[in-house]
């Protein structure tokens, strides 16, 4: 495998790598106001705790709702208002709803401004793995990851920047199987935030936490 | 008027399913899932059916009973494996049932193809991923496109909220979901609701899914 | 030009012309009950002044309206409730509004049982010319009748069976541009009722008015 | 907050339209027409416009009269030819203007596709007419279609009856129209409307266009 072409001059450093708080936190800063977004399942739906209300972000839920609310208080349990986790959702004056192939559309043309989603790997290409291990007996199931992955302006990528085992996630090419390419715009990691410079086919990373730059160069084999 | 018909019994309102058919079951998760009609499906017999549906069923109730019955020889469907899709799980491992893995968008986009008379359309999503493998791909201005062909049922399950005489439909918050772009997609569609209401009361501009395309309605 | 493909055998045959009033009598009586349906601008309109409110029939108004009304009296008249013919219409009870993209699906999805159009020509494959003369300093004009000629389960045409001079409108194939192919299940005219057997590329007499059906047979060469 | 901006001045929402720009322009005659932002538009001096709308101007007011002040090289429309259309009929008889005629179903399923992010679909609209000619054919499943591709608009003029600040919309009977496909397929969508109403006082199940559409509104 070719080595991962990465650009770490003008890379800012922090000391301490940052916790899942301090990462959901980290994303939400770069949301812009009055942005409509989409948060993934998982630990991208964390983000929301984070956006500053007077901030305006309109968060956009694939199920078929615009303007979604906070996750519902158990005396607030609605079966018929749900998130794409299916976790009980509220619902906020100013929402609206509509039925998937209108949800689908307006995530496919292009008008939510930043998609946040988990990943397996992201290549310097901005090509996106997070739908399926590629293990032959896993059970395929995509849900809307792959309309996701094309579906905003900006694609944003959170996740712990190693596996358990200490190999990079973010890589030359993918080894697992693509769910969308050329798609990732920025990745938000425990020990470093990167863009993905599409021109150039490069990881260029902005800020690294925890570690040197030249640090994270060296795990990243770059 | 317009010709749908009322029902209190489910079994009776799915008069007609046979064994082969394609039957597009509405729901995300739990929300508009309609369960009275899935229970009666089972209670049919018909066999050998393709379930287009986001999900593939839980737990041993609804689909998954459906699935459990030996039923279905195909599920169509954007995230079968869950929780608790233990069923599922099982036939597929087994080899007893066939899989089309489709994403969630293109799932929802070829039914509403199907429903508006579009013959195909170029998908931007999937492009170079394992579910385009095998088909057409084109690159029209500078952007990579998926050739997705239309999902038509036989017979579409719906939840929504309420009905009127006229067969109208409204529904609630994000039971919405799937529901009226499978009302347009199958040859009959049957929907479940909670509440039928009177001629004129039901906000015309509020309208989503008109009576045109709901065959039969299941009452509470 | 082939002689036209025309069967005769088995017309009922009637004493009088229908005038404009019967024609459109004799369409709404193929109308079946509780179907849906289009009635095209001019003419085909009419059909809805002969439909029985007991037959249940339910009106669709490509400019995004099911369960449209009759024309509205002076004192009803709203300006945003029009039909395809801008005509302002009145909302009965059970009606309901869509979109142009959300109408033009509902058409082309197939979902009306009949839609009711007015011809310059209809040729014996069920062909269908109503939207251009063909002459050369005519300003194209297409509006929906390309859509409504493919987007009913049955299209029916209503016109008179001869231009003012003489020549037959049922041709053995279109000398006009055409608005759709095959398209055509019945014709409607003063003369004669008829169905296209699109097996057999065949006009198929089922009544005679105001002419025996061999002397329709005769005038339009078959 | 969404971050739809709220003008009394049609002129200053219309600011950035440049020469030579694309602008959708909703309403089926007179109903949903965008009265004060066609005047408006005619107000920028913006020259050189393609106009995509389903009629081409009545007498010489609106549409005609931006069309009497030779601001518009093209007009993709699917009725230019009116009983008043007298100032389009003699720019096009002059030779002074362009006209692309397109089926109206077509006409709006294209804007849909712009704002769906479909890249282009086969339609079976047109087969074996004029207006398919050039085009690619293809049969599926034993049907004829014609592939057509999405129209995009640089702005997109839409009246509505109301919007509350998150720039939802509603709109009135039929004047909905081509407003709701219109909203999404341009880069900017500007609304005008005779009302706004408070946050919360729309029913979020009646929205018919959501804020994220809606790039400015013009206030009554």
């Amino acid at each position: 495998m070719s080595a991962l072409r990465l650009d770490v001059t003008g890379a800012v450093e922090h000391p301490e790598p940052l916790d899942r708080a301090a990462l959901a936190a980290r994303v939400a800063r770069d949301v812009p106001d009055h942005a409509y977004v989409n948060l993934g399942i998982g630990q991208p739906t964390t983000v929301a705790d984070h956006l500053d209300p007077r901030a305006g972000v309109v968060l956009h839920t694939e199920n078929g709702m615009l303007g979604m609310g906070r996750a519902a208080r158990e005396d607030e349990v609605d079966p018929d208002l749900i998130n794409a986790g299916k976790v009980p959702v509220v619902e906020p004056p100013g929402a609206s709803y509509f039925h998937h192939a209108d949800s689908f559309a307006m995530m496919r043309g292009g008008h939510l401004d930043v998609c946040v989603l988990g990943a397996f790997q992201v290549s310097a290409a901005g090509d996106l793995a997070n739908w399926h291990t590629g293990a032959p007996d896993a059970i395929p199931a995509v849900g809307g990851a792959m309309d996701l992955a094309i579906g905003a302006k900006q694609v944003f990528v959170m996740m712990s920047l190693l596996t358990k085992d200490g190999t990079p996630k973010i890589v030359p090419s993918l080894t697992y199987p693509a769910t969308g390419l050329g798609c990732v715009d920025r990745v938000f990691t425990d020990l470093g935030v990167f863009a993905i410079d599409h021109e150039r086919q490069t990881v260029v990373l902005l800020e690294a936490y925890g570690a040197s730059a030249a640090d994270l160069a060296e795990r990243l084999g770059g | 008027m317009g010709r749908t018909t009322f029902h209190t019994d489910p079994v009776e309102a799915l008069a007609g399913v046979a064994d082969g058919d394609t039957v597009l079951v509405g729901g995300f998760g739990m929300a508009g899932m309609p369960v009275r009609l899935v229970d009666a499906l089972i209670e049919t017999g018909a066999t050998d059916l393709t379930i287009v549906s986001n999900n593939a069923g839980n737990g041993e109730t609804g689909l998954a009973a459906l699935l459990k019955a030996r039923r279905v020889a195909k599920v169509i469907c954007s995230f079968p494996r869950q929780a608790d899709s233990y069923v599922f799980d099982g036939l597929y491992r087994a080899g007893e049932i066939e899989l089309e893995v489709v994403p969630q968008g293109n799932l929802a986009e070829r039914m509403r193809a199907a429903g508006a008379g579009i013959g195909a359309f170029y998908s931007p999503t999937g492009v170079g991923t394992l579910l385009a493998e095998g088909k057409e791909q084109r690159t029209i201005d500078g952007r990579d496109y998926v050739l997705e062909m239309p999902i038509r049922g036989d017979w579409a399950l719906v939840a929504a909220q309420a009905a009127d005489p006229m067969g109208n439909l409204v529904y609630r918050k994000t039971a919405r979901n799937f529901g009226p772009v499978m009302a347009t997609a199958a040859a009959t569609t049957v929907v479940e609701v909670r509440e039928t209401v009177e001629l004129g009361a039901m906000d015309p501009e509020a309208v989503v899914t008109p009576g045109i395309y709901v065959d039969r309605v299941v009452t509470a």
